[in-house]
């Protein structure tokens, strides 16, 4: 199965715009996800792959085959919705079994084939069931078998997991990854939770507003974000205004802070850096460390498994997050490794 | 709380059969009288609406043109309906609120409407007219359900079809018609009462020479009450009846008059 | 998409506005006859209804006959509907439905039951025997919008009333009256402009003694055709018009009519 | 301001049990939350504290006064709705002063005290807004500034914060702990947010099936769970089948565990020894530890801030959180500190 290439799309709903110039190539046989805030484009990306919509400009081709010139239904994609879209009218086996009935496939081999995904998605016998019989997560295991009936070239699923429930969430999360890398089907998960790409993802592909921000392995988005908007929205993030002092340092909150920077920076120039709240430590009295920054902890969330400290240094209020044992009102003082701070163009 | 709940149901009960008591007590008396209750019980009214020809011929004259002009309605609707909701779903919302247009503008004028249009037309008083102004007339009543009922349904199901292979017409065959169906019979069935019912219309078109049963009775009016005209009532509101029960057991009937499934 | 947007609304334009445009063109007729295109313009027959008793008296005499019948559906309605919804919402949620009540029985039954019971009840052809049937006949439109209004309302605001230290006749006058004030109103003029335009219910019950305005232009038929009729018509529209334009303007029309305003 | 006692609370609806035989001591001035899933009765108990529903057996007072004799209207409760119930046809500062103007205030006074509620709640200058002019954060706290204008002896709020997006939340959450430490009024907080409560509460009171599981700080609930329902409602666990041995050890996975038991557990009975993911300890070499267990890795979940790893031992799954350097099907060894442990009745 070859890479899946995205040329140049854009798209527009009259005025609207969707998707701005988006240009991808997808690796194959791996699980890709595209995450974002609601409204940034990715459903809209996914739909344009399946056929589902039509792209204002730009072509898309699976290797050296041109998808976008052929029609939704002749792309054999499987696909997954939000909905799940089951067909109400047809039971559990006739609905997986679609897809091959309109081929003209005869009922013997359908039914075979059915029980075969029932068992893939671990729901063997329930073939005869009525859907409105299925609870959520089962609907949802239908809805992928009906998807994998005819073998996709590629299987797209849209916020899969989004209807059900925070712990059967957590658990399909893991299935589904485990079920992709058996099939070894080159898979796309559209997303807006951050802890489900980077649960299941091999490749992540973040957007917002309508663009790509980036797209990398998960912890290589999480820890190396190229700019401020996926550092703001894969985790949680302190952002500190800060001044270019030179090629080496820059100047915060009244400290200077030796630090590795791009060299498109220019001194002088304004920058924020950003430093997760774990790579933060907290100390009850002045550390002996040069990166370090004097405050007072306003307000403690201890939520047993972690705990979160603001801490307001020189009017700016910053997360750290790590057990410690102090009070709302202590005077503190923060310190982190240079290596972890990013610095980002504001 | 209960007390409250019997309280208004009996009223609406009341409502709604008060009428119906009267007209079936009036149907069976035995003097040709408007007596209620009745004097001496008979069915001889029923009987002679079945032996007469001035009767049975009115009635099964309007059960064909509200059988015609229903279907006729329906098969306007239907493509109409389909074709305006796969492309603009806003616009088919719209559609739905058109089923009220029978009874937006006052009866009289759309009759009238009707009248001058066949003079124009130099078809007036021809048999097809009443129809033919019948289907026109109804029309959005199977284009409303039929509406409420493509708007009711998944608009990913016929997205899923088409990544599974489906093409237009296959998704039309597959997914679409049995998930519409019982809204196609529920706007028949609207359409076909209302005609059955239908006065005004009728007697403006046609009145002189296509006489439905509603105008019988009225002309029989003329000549002073009968019980025959109250035990016509009562069959074809036994007809209608029958209609509503099959749509209410072939489809959700509050949910085809709009009701959001999802309450309680 | 355009092309198919606007060739829809001239459908539904044409539908609606055809018979409107038909019935004013005739109205418009110099001649005493019914030819669309009018022949030669005149306002001849609006200036004869307007000075000729014989049709200025049934006007008013049908204007005071809504009114009045609007006026006690109204009264009726409003305790009936918010004490119903104040106990049980559920049923509330049905008096919605009874909305349709006058539609479903055919107008027949409904005219011979109340023909029926106001001669039991030795009234037969008194004048207020019309304005008392039209009351309980279209008692459940404002009863149905009230309803609506209740149901759209958030119960939580009756809650957040109450703790703030309102007590129940409070909490009506300050928070739930001006909340379903325009669905009062739009009440009061669905059943104002129906007993206008109602024709069966009025003859049967009161034909002889009480001529409203559409018993005299059926009346009027047997002498023939006459544009007066098609400029009472359009006179009677435009008042209809007015009044939903109103409506339209107080209050949200797709609401009250059942929309769901979190669409779109 | 007195305690709020809850005596003996029962409700049904018809059939349905919504409260079953509730009995509470609230404290003064603090912030309590009641916490539970969905249909576990805790919005129920809060609307039958403001009057606006009727217990069916059961009485509450509020010091000496009989609350649940006093109509609804009466009761001087600030309360808070999930919809927030603005009223749409009056202005942001008329809403505020409805409870005024219904007592006769003269309008210069209800203006006045309107403004010093918006400046409260950080919206000054918005009292000529219509509602419908507010976002969703700026309803929530004229809403709050509407049920503290008359100086109310007890404030209720209802789920109030789960219509606002995350980040909103979070930063409101911190926000109305602070307004309640300010105003020193006693509040209560219905959530099914267990973060929240966490963040919040002085006290949480743990509901679930129509009763209350447990009452007590969110760290002593956290920490020492009085039943499986607490344990596995407040943050995540891990629940291992294990037989008592004697009063101070239990046996489980093959392994002898040296723990302090409840008197009342008699040798060989079944009960779970519960464990939170994040007092696990890994090691990818066996331990010179006497409380240990041996397993495979499963799947890691690398989110970046925390890794949860999934070990398989003798057929049971346990969940560890931690930063650790292992990958999927290494062998590997679990310990625990026994103090860490709870153990809990099946």
């Amino acid at each position: 199965m070859p890479n899946l290439i995205i040329q140049a799309i854009s798209k527009r709903f009259g005025q609207t715009v969707a998707l701005e110039d988006v240009s991808l190539t997808l690796p194959e046989a791996k699980l890709i996800c595209f995450l974002g805030p609601s409204g940034c484009g990715k459903t809209t990306l996914l739909r344009l792959i399946a056929g589902l919509e039509q792209a204002s400009s730009g072509k898309i081709f699976l290797g050296e085959t041109e998808l976008s010139a052929i029609a939704a239904h002749k792309r054999n994609i499987g696909m997954v919705f939000q909905s799940f879209a089951l067909f109400p009218h047809l039971n559990v086996a006739n609905n997986i079994a679609y897809g091959l009935k309109i081929r003209g496939v005869d009922k013997l081999t359908r039914l075979k084939r059915a029980e075969e995904l029932l068992e893939l998605v671990q729901l063997s016998g329930l073939g005869k069931r009525h859907i409105s019989q299925l609870s959520g997560g089962q609907r949802q295991r239908i809805a992928m078998a009906r998807a994998l009936a005819l073998e996709p070239d590629l299987f797209l699923l849209d916020e899969p997991l989004s209807a059900l429930d925070a712990k059967l969430r957590e658990a399909m999360q893991v299935e589904l990854k485990l079920l992709q890398q058996r099939l070894g089907i080159t898979t796309i998960v559209v997303t807006h939770d951050q802890q489900e790409a980077m649960t299941m993802a091999d490749v992540i592909v973040v957007m917002g507003e309508n663009r790509v921000q980036q797209i990398g392995a998960p912890l290589e988005i999480y820890h190396k974000p190229k700019n401020r908007f996926v550092a703001d929205f894969i985790g949680s993030n302190n952002f500190i205004p800060a001044l270019v002092k030179d090629t080496q340092s820059v100047s915060a909150l009244g400290s200077i802070f030796e630090i590795a920077l791009p060299k498109s920076l220019k001194v002088g120039a304004q920058v924020a850096l950003s430093i997760r709240p774990e790579k933060l430590q907290l100390y009850s009295s002045e550390p002996p460390k040069s990166s370090k920054l004097a405050g007072t902890i306003k307000f403690i969330r201890d939520l047993g498994s972690t705990v979160e400290t603001f801490v307001e240094v020189a009017g700016h209020e910053l997360s750290v997050k790590g057990i410690q044992h102090l009070a709302t009102g202590d005077k503190v003082w923060l310190s982190f490794d240079p290596a972890d701070a990013v610095i980002l163009e504001v | 709380m209960m007390i409250l709940k019997r309280f208004f149901f009996s009223l609406v009960v009341l409502y709604l059969v008060a009428p119906l008591v009267i007209i079936t007590g009036v149907s069976l008396n035995a003097q040709k009288r408007l007596f209620f209750p009745p004097q001496g019980l008979s069915l001889r009214w029923y009987f002679e609406f079945f032996s007469q020809a001035e009767w049975y011929l009115p009635a099964l004259r309007s059960l064909s043109i509200a059988g015609l002009a229903a279907l006729i309605a329906m098969s306007i609707a239907l493509p109409l309906a389909y074709t305006v909701w796969r492309y603009d779903i806003k616009l088919a919302r719209m559609l739905y609120f058109l089923g009220l247009a029978p009874f937006a503008l006052p009866p009289v004028i759309t009759a009238l409407g009707a009248l001058a249009l066949w003079i124009v037309l130099q078809s007036f008083g021809k048999p097809y007219t009443v129809v033919l102004s019948h289907a026109a007339f109804l029309v959005t009543l199977p284009l409303a359900t039929i509406s409420l009922g493509l708007q009711s349904m998944n608009a990913e199901s016929i997205e899923a079809a088409t990544t599974l292979g489906a093409d237009n017409s296959t998704v039309f065959r597959t997914i679409v018609f049995p998930y519409i169906r019982p809204y196609m019979m529920a706007g028949f069935v609207f359409a076909f009462v209302l005609s059955l019912n239908e006065y005004i219309i009728a007697f403006m078109v046609a009145g002189f020479t296509v006489e439905t049963l509603p105008i019988k009775i009225f002309n029989s009016l003329r000549y002073g009450y009968t019980p025959v005209m109250a035990s016509v009532s009562v069959i074809f509101f036994l007809l209608a009846t029958l209609l509503f029960g099959l749509i209410g057991k072939f489809g959700d009937l509050p949910k085809l008059l709009g009701a959001d499934s999802s309450s309680d």
